[in-house]
Protein backbone atom coordinates (compact mmCIF):
# COMPACT_ATOMS: atom_id res chain seq x y z
CA UNK A 1 0.00 0.00 0.00
CA UNK A 2 1.33 3.45 -0.81
CA UNK A 3 2.01 5.27 2.60
CA UNK A 4 1.55 9.04 2.25
CA UNK A 5 4.50 9.93 4.42
CA UNK A 6 7.45 7.48 3.07
CA UNK A 7 6.94 8.06 -0.81
CA UNK A 8 10.32 9.59 -1.10
CA UNK A 9 13.44 7.99 -1.66
CA UNK A 10 16.94 9.22 -1.38
CA UNK A 11 19.24 8.63 -4.23
CA UNK A 12 22.87 8.95 -3.29
CA UNK A 13 24.65 6.04 -3.57
CA UNK A 14 24.67 3.49 -6.62
CA UNK A 15 22.65 0.80 -4.43
CA UNK A 16 19.40 2.91 -3.95
CA UNK A 17 19.21 2.45 -7.33
CA UNK A 18 18.37 -0.50 -6.86
CA UNK A 19 15.97 0.23 -3.89
CA UNK A 20 14.53 2.61 -6.41
CA UNK A 21 13.67 -0.58 -8.60
CA UNK A 22 12.75 -2.43 -5.90
CA UNK A 23 10.14 0.08 -4.66
CA UNK A 24 8.58 1.36 -7.90
CA UNK A 25 8.14 -2.18 -8.58
CA UNK A 26 6.34 -2.69 -5.59
CA UNK A 27 4.01 0.45 -5.99
CA UNK A 28 3.26 -0.47 -9.82
CA UNK A 29 2.23 -3.86 -8.83
CA UNK A 30 0.03 -2.82 -6.52
CA UNK A 31 -1.91 -0.30 -8.22
CA UNK A 32 -2.69 -3.33 -10.75
CA UNK A 33 0.16 -2.95 -13.63
CA UNK A 34 0.89 -6.07 -15.79
CA UNK A 35 4.03 -7.31 -15.57
CA UNK A 36 5.02 -5.45 -19.14
CA UNK A 37 4.18 -2.27 -18.04
CA UNK A 38 5.16 -2.63 -14.28
CA UNK A 39 8.78 -3.56 -16.28
CA UNK A 40 8.55 -0.52 -18.69
CA UNK A 41 7.92 2.07 -15.17
CA UNK A 42 10.95 0.23 -13.66
CA UNK A 43 13.52 0.38 -16.16
CA UNK A 44 12.58 3.95 -16.66
CA UNK A 45 12.91 4.58 -12.96
CA UNK A 46 16.43 3.32 -13.18
CA UNK A 47 17.00 5.49 -16.38
CA UNK A 48 16.59 8.08 -14.07
CA UNK A 49 17.64 7.82 -10.70
CA UNK A 50 21.05 6.75 -12.90
CA UNK A 51 21.09 10.18 -14.38
CA UNK A 52 20.56 11.45 -10.94
CA UNK A 53 23.45 9.79 -9.39
CA UNK A 54 25.71 10.30 -12.84
CA UNK A 55 25.47 13.77 -13.44
CA UNK A 56 24.06 15.51 -9.76
CA UNK A 57 25.45 13.31 -7.42
CA UNK A 58 22.43 13.35 -5.71
CA UNK A 59 18.52 13.74 -5.37
CA UNK A 60 15.24 12.43 -4.68
CA UNK A 61 12.67 10.19 -6.43
CA UNK A 62 8.85 10.83 -5.11
CA UNK A 63 5.82 8.69 -5.99
CA UNK A 64 2.68 8.77 -6.21
CA UNK A 65 -0.95 7.48 -7.20
CA UNK A 66 -2.52 9.61 -9.70
CA UNK A 67 -6.56 10.14 -10.78
CA UNK A 68 -7.96 11.81 -13.88
CA UNK A 69 -10.68 11.11 -15.42
CA UNK A 70 -12.42 7.50 -13.97
CA UNK A 71 -8.05 6.35 -15.11
CA UNK A 72 -5.82 5.34 -12.12
CA UNK A 73 -1.92 6.00 -12.92
CA UNK A 74 1.50 6.60 -11.53
CA UNK A 75 3.48 9.37 -11.33
CA UNK A 76 7.60 9.30 -10.45
CA UNK A 77 8.93 12.51 -9.98
CA UNK A 78 13.07 12.78 -9.92
CA UNK A 79 14.55 15.51 -8.51
CA UNK A 80 18.15 16.96 -7.43
CA UNK A 81 20.26 20.02 -7.44
CA UNK A 82 22.58 19.24 -10.08
CA UNK A 83 24.42 21.28 -12.62
CA UNK A 84 20.95 21.23 -14.79
CA UNK A 85 21.16 20.18 -18.12
CA UNK A 86 21.54 23.60 -20.63
CA UNK A 87 19.83 21.85 -24.15
CA UNK A 88 16.68 19.78 -23.03
CA UNK A 89 15.79 19.41 -26.67
CA UNK A 90 19.19 18.06 -27.81
CA UNK A 91 19.48 15.77 -24.27
CA UNK A 92 16.40 14.50 -24.89
CA UNK A 93 17.97 13.29 -28.35
CA UNK A 94 18.51 9.23 -29.05
CA UNK A 95 22.13 8.91 -28.81
CA UNK A 96 23.24 12.43 -27.19
CA UNK A 97 25.35 11.98 -23.97
CA UNK A 98 27.95 13.94 -21.90
CA UNK A 99 29.42 11.23 -20.69
CA UNK A 100 30.19 8.90 -23.33
CA UNK A 101 26.91 7.15 -22.17
CA UNK A 102 24.46 5.16 -24.92
CA UNK A 103 22.07 8.56 -24.69
CA UNK A 104 19.20 6.15 -24.87
CA UNK A 105 18.01 7.34 -21.15
CA UNK A 106 15.78 9.83 -21.83
CA UNK A 107 14.05 9.25 -24.95
CA UNK A 108 13.64 5.54 -24.28
CA UNK A 109 12.40 6.73 -20.91
CA UNK A 110 9.78 9.01 -23.00
CA UNK A 111 8.38 6.19 -25.48
CA UNK A 112 8.15 3.85 -22.35
CA UNK A 113 6.14 6.34 -20.11
CA UNK A 114 2.77 7.80 -21.33
CA UNK A 115 4.12 11.36 -20.20
CA UNK A 116 7.22 13.28 -19.21
CA UNK A 117 7.98 16.54 -18.49
CA UNK A 118 11.85 17.47 -17.69
CA UNK A 119 12.06 20.70 -15.93
CA UNK A 120 15.69 21.93 -15.69
CA UNK A 121 17.28 25.24 -14.79
CA UNK A 122 21.73 25.47 -15.41
CA UNK A 123 22.98 25.32 -12.17
CA UNK A 124 19.54 24.74 -10.08
CA UNK A 125 19.10 21.40 -11.00
CA UNK A 126 16.92 19.11 -12.23
CA UNK A 127 13.32 17.55 -12.17
CA UNK A 128 11.65 14.86 -14.61
CA UNK A 129 8.60 13.94 -14.00
CA UNK A 130 6.97 10.40 -15.57
CA UNK A 131 3.24 9.04 -15.63
CA UNK A 132 2.36 5.83 -17.06
CA UNK A 133 -1.82 5.32 -17.04
CA UNK A 134 -3.69 1.43 -16.21
CA UNK A 135 -5.28 0.70 -19.57
CA UNK A 136 -9.23 0.30 -18.80
CA UNK B 1 27.45 -1.86 -0.39
CA UNK B 2 26.36 -5.91 -1.35
CA UNK B 3 27.90 -7.70 -3.99
CA UNK B 4 26.01 -10.10 -5.08
CA UNK B 5 28.50 -13.20 -5.95
CA UNK B 6 27.79 -14.24 -9.32
CA UNK B 7 28.78 -17.99 -10.40
CA UNK B 8 31.21 -18.65 -13.13
CA UNK B 9 30.35 -22.10 -14.09
CA UNK B 10 32.82 -24.14 -17.10
CA UNK B 11 30.88 -27.34 -18.96
CA UNK B 12 33.97 -28.24 -21.68
CA UNK B 13 34.83 -25.48 -23.05
CA UNK B 14 32.51 -23.23 -22.46
CA UNK B 15 31.74 -20.74 -19.20
CA UNK B 16 28.05 -20.02 -17.89
CA UNK B 17 27.67 -17.07 -16.38
CA UNK B 18 24.28 -16.56 -14.54
CA UNK B 19 23.58 -12.82 -13.98
CA UNK B 20 21.35 -12.56 -10.55
CA UNK B 21 17.93 -10.65 -10.63
CA UNK B 22 18.43 -7.59 -9.67
CA UNK B 23 22.76 -6.91 -10.21
CA UNK B 24 23.53 -3.60 -8.22
CA UNK B 25 26.33 -1.12 -10.59
CA UNK B 26 29.07 -3.08 -8.70
CA UNK B 27 28.19 -6.31 -9.41
CA UNK B 28 27.79 -5.39 -12.92
CA UNK B 29 31.08 -4.03 -13.72
CA UNK B 30 32.87 -6.50 -11.60
CA UNK B 31 30.82 -9.23 -13.65
CA UNK B 32 33.22 -7.84 -17.17
CA UNK B 33 36.79 -8.38 -14.97
CA UNK B 34 35.33 -12.25 -14.03
CA UNK B 35 34.39 -12.77 -17.17
CA UNK B 36 37.28 -12.33 -18.78
CA UNK B 37 39.85 -13.82 -16.38
CA UNK B 38 37.77 -16.54 -16.54
CA UNK B 39 38.07 -17.01 -20.17
CA UNK B 40 41.63 -16.88 -19.95
CA UNK B 41 42.13 -19.16 -17.18
CA UNK B 42 40.40 -21.82 -18.54
CA UNK B 43 40.92 -21.43 -22.39
CA UNK B 44 37.23 -21.00 -22.72
CA UNK B 45 36.02 -20.69 -26.32
CA UNK B 46 32.09 -19.57 -25.30
CA UNK B 47 30.34 -17.89 -22.70
CA UNK B 48 26.73 -18.31 -21.83
CA UNK B 49 24.96 -15.37 -20.06
CA UNK B 50 22.23 -16.82 -18.54
CA UNK B 51 20.04 -13.55 -17.62
CA UNK B 52 16.79 -15.80 -17.95
CA UNK B 53 16.20 -14.23 -14.24
CA UNK B 54 16.96 -10.77 -14.73
CA UNK B 55 14.11 -8.60 -13.91
CA UNK B 56 15.04 -4.74 -15.90
CA UNK B 57 17.83 -4.62 -18.62
CA UNK B 58 18.99 -0.96 -18.45
CA UNK B 59 20.79 0.85 -20.50
CA UNK B 60 23.58 0.42 -18.35
CA UNK B 61 23.42 -2.55 -18.53
CA UNK B 62 22.79 -2.93 -21.67
CA UNK B 63 26.02 -1.35 -22.21
CA UNK B 64 28.05 -3.66 -20.37
CA UNK B 65 26.56 -6.83 -22.07
CA UNK B 66 27.34 -5.37 -25.73
CA UNK B 67 30.62 -4.15 -24.50
CA UNK B 68 31.39 -7.59 -22.61
CA UNK B 69 30.59 -9.46 -25.66
CA UNK B 70 32.84 -7.45 -28.09
CA UNK B 71 35.79 -7.61 -25.57
CA UNK B 72 34.84 -11.62 -25.59
CA UNK B 73 35.41 -11.89 -29.21
CA UNK B 74 38.41 -9.89 -29.31
CA UNK B 75 39.81 -12.71 -27.16
CA UNK B 76 38.75 -15.39 -29.49
CA UNK B 77 35.11 -16.62 -28.09
CA UNK B 78 31.70 -16.25 -28.65
CA UNK B 79 29.23 -15.29 -26.28
CA UNK B 80 25.48 -16.41 -26.41
CA UNK B 81 22.79 -14.37 -24.53
CA UNK B 82 19.86 -16.98 -23.17
CA UNK B 83 16.41 -16.94 -21.50
CA UNK B 84 15.47 -12.92 -21.55
CA UNK B 85 12.02 -13.00 -20.53
CA UNK B 86 9.46 -11.47 -23.11
CA UNK B 87 8.81 -8.21 -20.41
CA UNK B 88 12.57 -7.28 -20.17
CA UNK B 89 12.40 -8.01 -24.21
CA UNK B 90 9.57 -5.38 -24.83
CA UNK B 91 11.40 -2.53 -22.50
CA UNK B 92 14.83 -3.11 -23.87
CA UNK B 93 13.24 -2.55 -27.70
CA UNK B 94 11.06 0.37 -26.64
CA UNK B 95 14.14 2.01 -24.73
CA UNK B 96 15.52 1.93 -27.97
CA UNK B 97 18.56 -0.21 -26.78
CA UNK B 98 19.71 -3.12 -28.70
CA UNK B 99 22.37 -6.10 -27.54
CA UNK B 100 24.70 -5.25 -31.20
CA UNK B 101 24.93 -8.88 -33.18
CA UNK B 102 25.39 -10.57 -29.86
CA UNK B 103 23.71 -14.20 -30.26
CA UNK B 104 20.74 -14.84 -28.26
CA UNK B 105 18.90 -18.32 -27.43
CA UNK B 106 15.70 -18.79 -25.88
CA UNK B 107 17.29 -21.31 -22.86
CA UNK B 108 20.88 -22.10 -22.14
CA UNK B 109 20.57 -25.53 -22.97
CA UNK B 110 19.83 -24.06 -26.30
CA UNK B 111 22.58 -21.59 -26.46
CA UNK B 112 25.12 -24.35 -25.40
CA UNK B 113 23.67 -25.83 -28.71
CA UNK B 114 24.91 -22.91 -30.90
CA UNK B 115 28.32 -22.79 -29.29
CA UNK B 116 28.33 -26.65 -29.57
CA UNK B 117 27.41 -26.99 -33.55
CA UNK B 118 29.14 -23.26 -34.33
CA UNK B 119 32.48 -24.97 -32.98
CA UNK B 120 31.58 -28.01 -34.91
CA UNK B 121 30.90 -26.04 -38.06
CA UNK B 122 33.80 -24.14 -37.40
CA UNK B 123 36.06 -27.19 -37.29
CA UNK B 124 34.76 -29.69 -39.53
CA UNK B 125 36.23 -33.05 -40.07
CA UNK C 1 -13.42 -1.63 -28.00
CA UNK C 2 -12.99 -4.80 -30.95
CA UNK C 3 -10.40 -7.19 -29.86
CA UNK C 4 -10.12 -9.34 -32.66
CA UNK C 5 -8.76 -12.75 -31.71
CA UNK C 6 -4.98 -13.62 -32.75
CA UNK C 7 -4.64 -17.59 -33.26
CA UNK C 8 -1.15 -18.56 -32.63
CA UNK C 9 -0.59 -22.31 -34.22
CA UNK C 10 2.30 -24.40 -32.69
CA UNK C 11 3.83 -26.63 -35.61
CA UNK C 12 7.22 -28.58 -34.41
CA UNK C 13 9.11 -25.87 -32.63
CA UNK C 14 7.94 -22.68 -34.74
CA UNK C 15 4.74 -20.73 -33.84
CA UNK C 16 2.37 -19.41 -36.82
CA UNK C 17 0.44 -16.33 -36.11
CA UNK C 18 -2.32 -15.46 -38.15
CA UNK C 19 -2.48 -11.72 -38.40
CA UNK C 20 -6.17 -10.79 -39.11
CA UNK C 21 -7.28 -8.59 -42.15
CA UNK C 22 -7.85 -5.21 -40.17
CA UNK C 23 -6.35 -5.31 -36.87
CA UNK C 24 -7.15 -2.50 -34.16
CA UNK C 25 -4.16 -0.63 -32.39
CA UNK C 26 -5.33 -2.75 -29.58
CA UNK C 27 -5.36 -5.94 -31.40
CA UNK C 28 -1.65 -4.92 -32.85
CA UNK C 29 -0.17 -3.81 -28.90
CA UNK C 30 -1.77 -7.07 -27.51
CA UNK C 31 -0.07 -8.83 -30.21
CA UNK C 32 3.39 -8.31 -29.26
CA UNK C 33 2.78 -9.81 -25.68
CA UNK C 34 0.85 -12.56 -26.93
CA UNK C 35 3.64 -13.89 -29.29
CA UNK C 36 6.48 -13.07 -27.15
CA UNK C 37 4.91 -15.49 -23.75
CA UNK C 38 3.96 -17.93 -26.54
CA UNK C 39 7.62 -18.10 -27.60
CA UNK C 40 8.52 -18.79 -23.71
CA UNK C 41 6.28 -20.77 -23.19
CA UNK C 42 6.39 -23.10 -25.97
CA UNK C 43 10.30 -22.82 -26.43
CA UNK C 44 9.93 -22.06 -30.08
CA UNK C 45 13.27 -21.13 -32.23
CA UNK C 46 11.16 -19.60 -34.90
CA UNK C 47 7.96 -17.28 -35.34
CA UNK C 48 6.01 -17.16 -38.69
CA UNK C 49 3.74 -13.97 -39.45
CA UNK C 50 1.40 -14.59 -42.00
CA UNK C 51 0.02 -11.50 -43.51
CA UNK C 52 -1.39 -12.60 -46.73
CA UNK C 53 -5.08 -11.36 -45.26
CA UNK C 54 -3.59 -8.07 -43.91
CA UNK C 55 -4.78 -5.22 -46.60
CA UNK C 56 -2.92 -2.32 -45.25
CA UNK C 57 0.00 -1.80 -43.36
CA UNK C 58 0.67 2.02 -41.48
CA UNK C 59 3.68 3.01 -39.73
CA UNK C 60 1.81 1.94 -36.53
CA UNK C 61 1.81 -1.56 -37.87
CA UNK C 62 5.15 -1.41 -39.17
CA UNK C 63 6.80 -0.13 -36.18
CA UNK C 64 5.02 -2.92 -34.28
CA UNK C 65 6.22 -5.92 -36.65
CA UNK C 66 10.04 -4.58 -36.65
CA UNK C 67 9.84 -3.94 -32.95
CA UNK C 68 8.50 -7.56 -31.88
CA UNK C 69 11.09 -9.10 -34.62
CA UNK C 70 13.44 -7.33 -32.73
CA UNK C 71 12.21 -8.39 -29.21
CA UNK C 72 11.94 -12.14 -30.77
CA UNK C 73 15.31 -11.73 -31.89
CA UNK C 74 16.73 -11.29 -27.98
CA UNK C 75 14.69 -14.00 -26.37
CA UNK C 76 16.99 -16.13 -29.33
CA UNK C 77 14.48 -17.22 -31.72
CA UNK C 78 13.79 -15.64 -35.18
CA UNK C 79 10.95 -14.06 -37.28
CA UNK C 80 10.04 -14.70 -41.16
CA UNK C 81 7.15 -12.19 -42.26
CA UNK C 82 4.80 -14.30 -44.79
CA UNK C 83 2.61 -13.77 -47.49
CA UNK C 84 2.89 -9.58 -47.75
CA UNK C 85 0.26 -9.04 -50.48
CA UNK C 86 2.02 -6.76 -53.78
CA UNK C 87 -0.28 -3.99 -53.16
CA UNK C 88 0.98 -3.95 -49.45
CA UNK C 89 4.63 -3.97 -50.42
CA UNK C 90 3.90 -0.65 -53.05
CA UNK C 91 2.27 1.48 -50.17
CA UNK C 92 4.89 0.12 -47.28
CA UNK C 93 7.68 0.82 -49.58
CA UNK C 94 6.24 4.30 -50.71
CA UNK C 95 5.20 5.34 -47.45
CA UNK C 96 8.72 5.32 -46.33
CA UNK C 97 8.62 2.04 -44.04
CA UNK C 98 10.91 -0.55 -43.62
CA UNK C 99 10.96 -3.81 -41.49
CA UNK C 100 14.37 -3.52 -40.62
CA UNK C 101 16.50 -6.74 -41.56
CA UNK C 102 13.02 -9.09 -40.88
CA UNK C 103 12.96 -12.20 -42.93
CA UNK C 104 10.26 -11.96 -45.94
CA UNK C 105 8.76 -15.15 -47.63
CA UNK C 106 6.44 -15.18 -50.52
CA UNK C 107 4.00 -18.02 -48.40
CA UNK C 108 3.78 -19.87 -45.20
CA UNK C 109 5.42 -22.96 -46.45
CA UNK C 110 8.27 -20.90 -47.65
CA UNK C 111 8.74 -19.40 -44.37
CA UNK C 112 8.82 -22.29 -42.66
CA UNK C 113 11.21 -23.93 -44.93
CA UNK C 114 13.57 -20.55 -43.96
CA UNK C 115 13.21 -21.53 -40.33
CA UNK C 116 13.73 -24.91 -41.24
CA UNK C 117 16.89 -24.75 -43.07
CA UNK C 118 18.36 -22.24 -40.85
CA UNK C 119 17.81 -24.48 -37.84
CA UNK C 120 19.49 -27.28 -39.48
CA UNK C 121 22.49 -25.27 -41.02
CA UNK C 122 23.59 -24.41 -37.56
CA UNK C 123 22.91 -28.29 -36.66
CA UNK C 124 25.36 -29.69 -39.36
CA UNK C 125 25.64 -33.85 -39.26
CA UNK D 1 -22.24 5.28 -53.42
CA UNK D 2 -21.50 8.87 -52.12
CA UNK D 3 -24.21 10.83 -50.04
CA UNK D 4 -23.64 14.13 -49.31
CA UNK D 5 -25.18 14.09 -46.19
CA UNK D 6 -23.03 11.39 -44.30
CA UNK D 7 -19.45 12.50 -46.02
CA UNK D 8 -17.87 12.86 -42.53
CA UNK D 9 -16.96 10.89 -39.91
CA UNK D 10 -15.72 11.70 -36.36
CA UNK D 11 -11.73 10.25 -35.43
CA UNK D 12 -12.35 10.35 -31.94
CA UNK D 13 -11.14 6.62 -30.32
CA UNK D 14 -8.75 4.44 -31.72
CA UNK D 15 -11.57 1.93 -33.39
CA UNK D 16 -12.36 5.14 -35.66
CA UNK D 17 -9.61 4.39 -37.04
CA UNK D 18 -10.80 1.24 -38.76
CA UNK D 19 -13.72 3.08 -39.27
CA UNK D 20 -12.12 5.35 -41.93
CA UNK D 21 -10.25 2.91 -43.56
CA UNK D 22 -13.30 0.99 -44.37
CA UNK D 23 -14.93 4.13 -45.64
CA UNK D 24 -12.35 5.38 -47.61
CA UNK D 25 -11.72 1.71 -49.22
CA UNK D 26 -15.20 1.61 -50.20
CA UNK D 27 -15.17 4.67 -51.51
CA UNK D 28 -12.12 5.17 -53.69
CA UNK D 29 -13.42 1.16 -54.64
CA UNK D 30 -16.38 2.85 -55.96
CA UNK D 31 -14.68 5.30 -57.49
CA UNK D 32 -12.79 3.32 -59.55
CA UNK D 33 -9.68 3.12 -58.40
CA UNK D 34 -7.73 0.33 -58.63
CA UNK D 35 -5.80 -1.90 -55.69
CA UNK D 36 -2.95 -0.67 -55.93
CA UNK D 37 -4.08 2.87 -55.67
CA UNK D 38 -6.60 2.18 -53.26
CA UNK D 39 -4.05 0.59 -51.29
CA UNK D 40 -2.20 3.85 -51.26
CA UNK D 41 -5.33 5.87 -50.50
CA UNK D 42 -6.32 3.91 -47.59
CA UNK D 43 -2.64 3.58 -46.25
CA UNK D 44 -2.63 7.80 -46.46
CA UNK D 45 -6.04 7.60 -44.38
CA UNK D 46 -5.03 5.86 -41.73
CA UNK D 47 -1.56 7.56 -41.14
CA UNK D 48 -3.81 11.01 -40.57
CA UNK D 49 -6.53 9.73 -39.01
CA UNK D 50 -3.41 8.33 -35.88
CA UNK D 51 -2.51 11.47 -36.23
CA UNK D 52 -5.82 12.94 -35.05
CA UNK D 53 -6.00 10.51 -32.82
CA UNK D 54 -2.43 11.00 -31.46
CA UNK D 55 -1.76 14.73 -31.37
CA UNK D 56 -5.15 16.19 -31.51
CA UNK D 57 -7.01 13.87 -29.20
CA UNK D 58 -10.04 14.29 -31.70
CA UNK D 59 -11.46 15.25 -35.29
CA UNK D 60 -12.85 14.12 -38.23
CA UNK D 61 -12.50 13.01 -41.87
CA UNK D 62 -14.52 14.03 -45.01
CA UNK D 63 -14.38 12.75 -47.90
CA UNK D 64 -15.22 13.77 -51.32
CA UNK D 65 -15.96 13.07 -55.19
CA UNK D 66 -13.66 15.34 -57.09
CA UNK D 67 -13.68 16.93 -60.82
CA UNK D 68 -11.03 18.61 -63.06
CA UNK D 69 -10.39 18.55 -66.66
CA UNK D 70 -11.78 15.63 -67.42
CA UNK D 71 -10.48 13.78 -64.16
CA UNK D 72 -12.17 12.79 -61.35
CA UNK D 73 -10.57 11.92 -58.23
CA UNK D 74 -10.42 11.76 -54.37
CA UNK D 75 -10.31 14.32 -51.79
CA UNK D 76 -10.33 13.48 -48.15
CA UNK D 77 -9.62 16.15 -45.66
CA UNK D 78 -8.68 15.30 -42.09
CA UNK D 79 -9.10 18.21 -39.22
CA UNK D 80 -8.79 18.98 -35.61
CA UNK D 81 -8.49 21.52 -33.06
CA UNK D 82 -5.54 20.51 -31.52
CA UNK D 83 -2.61 22.18 -30.85
CA UNK D 84 -1.72 22.34 -34.20
CA UNK D 85 2.10 22.34 -35.47
CA UNK D 86 4.80 24.47 -34.94
CA UNK D 87 6.96 24.10 -37.55
CA UNK D 88 5.35 22.11 -40.69
CA UNK D 89 7.97 21.72 -42.64
CA UNK D 90 10.40 20.19 -39.91
CA UNK D 91 6.89 18.02 -39.06
CA UNK D 92 6.94 16.99 -43.02
CA UNK D 93 10.40 15.44 -43.29
CA UNK D 94 11.20 11.88 -43.19
CA UNK D 95 12.21 10.77 -39.54
CA UNK D 96 10.94 13.65 -37.74
CA UNK D 97 8.55 12.90 -35.00
CA UNK D 98 7.48 14.45 -31.43
CA UNK D 99 6.30 11.46 -29.96
CA UNK D 100 9.08 8.70 -30.99
CA UNK D 101 7.21 7.55 -33.70
CA UNK D 102 8.67 6.84 -36.80
CA UNK D 103 8.16 10.44 -38.70
CA UNK D 104 7.21 8.99 -42.08
CA UNK D 105 3.32 9.54 -42.17
CA UNK D 106 3.41 12.67 -43.28
CA UNK D 107 6.13 12.78 -45.67
CA UNK D 108 4.91 9.26 -46.69
CA UNK D 109 1.75 10.15 -47.34
CA UNK D 110 2.67 12.86 -49.66
CA UNK D 111 4.43 9.99 -51.69
CA UNK D 112 1.51 7.99 -52.17
CA UNK D 113 -1.12 10.70 -52.88
CA UNK D 114 -0.78 12.91 -55.49
CA UNK D 115 -1.49 15.91 -53.41
CA UNK D 116 -1.21 16.68 -50.26
CA UNK D 117 -1.70 20.27 -48.50
CA UNK D 118 -1.27 21.55 -44.73
CA UNK D 119 -2.87 23.89 -42.65
CA UNK D 120 -1.83 24.36 -39.20
CA UNK D 121 -2.34 27.03 -36.84
CA UNK D 122 -0.74 26.86 -33.35
CA UNK D 123 -3.48 26.25 -30.94
CA UNK D 124 -5.97 26.07 -33.27
CA UNK D 125 -5.68 23.22 -34.88
CA UNK D 126 -4.88 21.62 -38.49
CA UNK D 127 -6.03 20.51 -41.56
CA UNK D 128 -4.44 18.01 -44.06
CA UNK D 129 -6.25 17.78 -47.74
CA UNK D 130 -4.83 14.59 -50.06
CA UNK D 131 -6.01 14.54 -53.36
CA UNK D 132 -5.77 11.27 -55.69
CA UNK D 133 -7.01 10.84 -59.54
CA UNK D 134 -7.72 8.36 -61.14
CA UNK D 135 -5.54 7.61 -64.29
CA UNK D 136 -7.27 7.85 -67.26
N1 LIG E 1 19.67 14.79 -13.78
C1 LIG E 1 20.46 15.33 -14.74
N2 LIG E 1 21.23 16.42 -14.47
C2 LIG E 1 22.01 16.97 -15.42
N3 LIG E 1 22.11 16.51 -16.68
C3 LIG E 1 21.36 15.42 -17.02
C4 LIG E 1 20.51 14.78 -16.08
N4 LIG E 1 19.89 13.76 -16.72
C5 LIG E 1 20.34 13.77 -17.99
N5 LIG E 1 21.23 14.78 -18.18
C6 LIG E 1 21.92 15.13 -19.46
O1 LIG E 1 21.18 14.57 -20.54
C7 LIG E 1 22.04 13.73 -21.32
C8 LIG E 1 21.23 12.60 -21.91
O2 LIG E 1 20.78 11.72 -20.89
P1 LIG E 1 20.34 10.24 -21.25
O3 LIG E 1 19.43 10.30 -22.45
O4 LIG E 1 19.81 9.60 -20.04
O5 LIG E 1 21.68 9.53 -21.76
P2 LIG E 1 23.03 9.15 -21.00
O6 LIG E 1 22.75 9.16 -19.53
O7 LIG E 1 23.37 7.80 -21.55
O8 LIG E 1 24.02 10.20 -21.41
C9 LIG E 1 23.13 13.29 -20.38
O9 LIG E 1 24.28 12.88 -21.07
C10 LIG E 1 23.33 14.55 -19.53
O10 LIG E 1 24.12 15.48 -20.23
N1 LIG F 1 -2.92 16.56 -36.47
C1 LIG F 1 -1.76 16.97 -35.92
N2 LIG F 1 -1.74 17.89 -34.91
C2 LIG F 1 -0.59 18.30 -34.36
N3 LIG F 1 0.64 17.84 -34.74
C3 LIG F 1 0.70 16.94 -35.73
C4 LIG F 1 -0.47 16.45 -36.37
N4 LIG F 1 -0.08 15.57 -37.32
C5 LIG F 1 1.26 15.51 -37.28
N5 LIG F 1 1.74 16.34 -36.33
C6 LIG F 1 3.16 16.60 -36.00
O1 LIG F 1 3.96 16.20 -37.11
C7 LIG F 1 4.93 15.22 -36.70
C8 LIG F 1 5.22 14.28 -37.84
O2 LIG F 1 4.08 13.49 -38.12
P1 LIG F 1 4.24 12.12 -38.92
O3 LIG F 1 5.11 12.37 -40.12
O4 LIG F 1 2.88 11.56 -39.18
O5 LIG F 1 5.06 11.18 -37.98
P2 LIG F 1 4.74 10.54 -36.53
O6 LIG F 1 3.25 10.57 -36.35
O7 LIG F 1 5.30 9.16 -36.61
O8 LIG F 1 5.46 11.41 -35.54
C9 LIG F 1 4.33 14.57 -35.49
O9 LIG F 1 5.30 13.97 -34.66
C10 LIG F 1 3.63 15.76 -34.81
O10 LIG F 1 4.55 16.54 -34.09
Amino acid sequence: MIEKQDHEIPIRLESDIITVRKQVRTVATDLGFGLTDVTRIVTSASELARNIMSYAGAGVMRWFAIESEHRTGIELTFADNGPGIIDIEAASEPGYSSNGGLGMGLPGTKRLMDEMEIQSEVGEGTTVIIKKWLKK
Amino acid sequence: MTNEGIAVIKVRDVLMVVIPPEPDDETVSNLQNQILRAIEKNEASGLVLDISTVEVLDSYFARMVSETTKMVALMGARTVIAGMRPSVAIATIELGLTLGNTLTALSVDRAFDILHNASNGMKPR
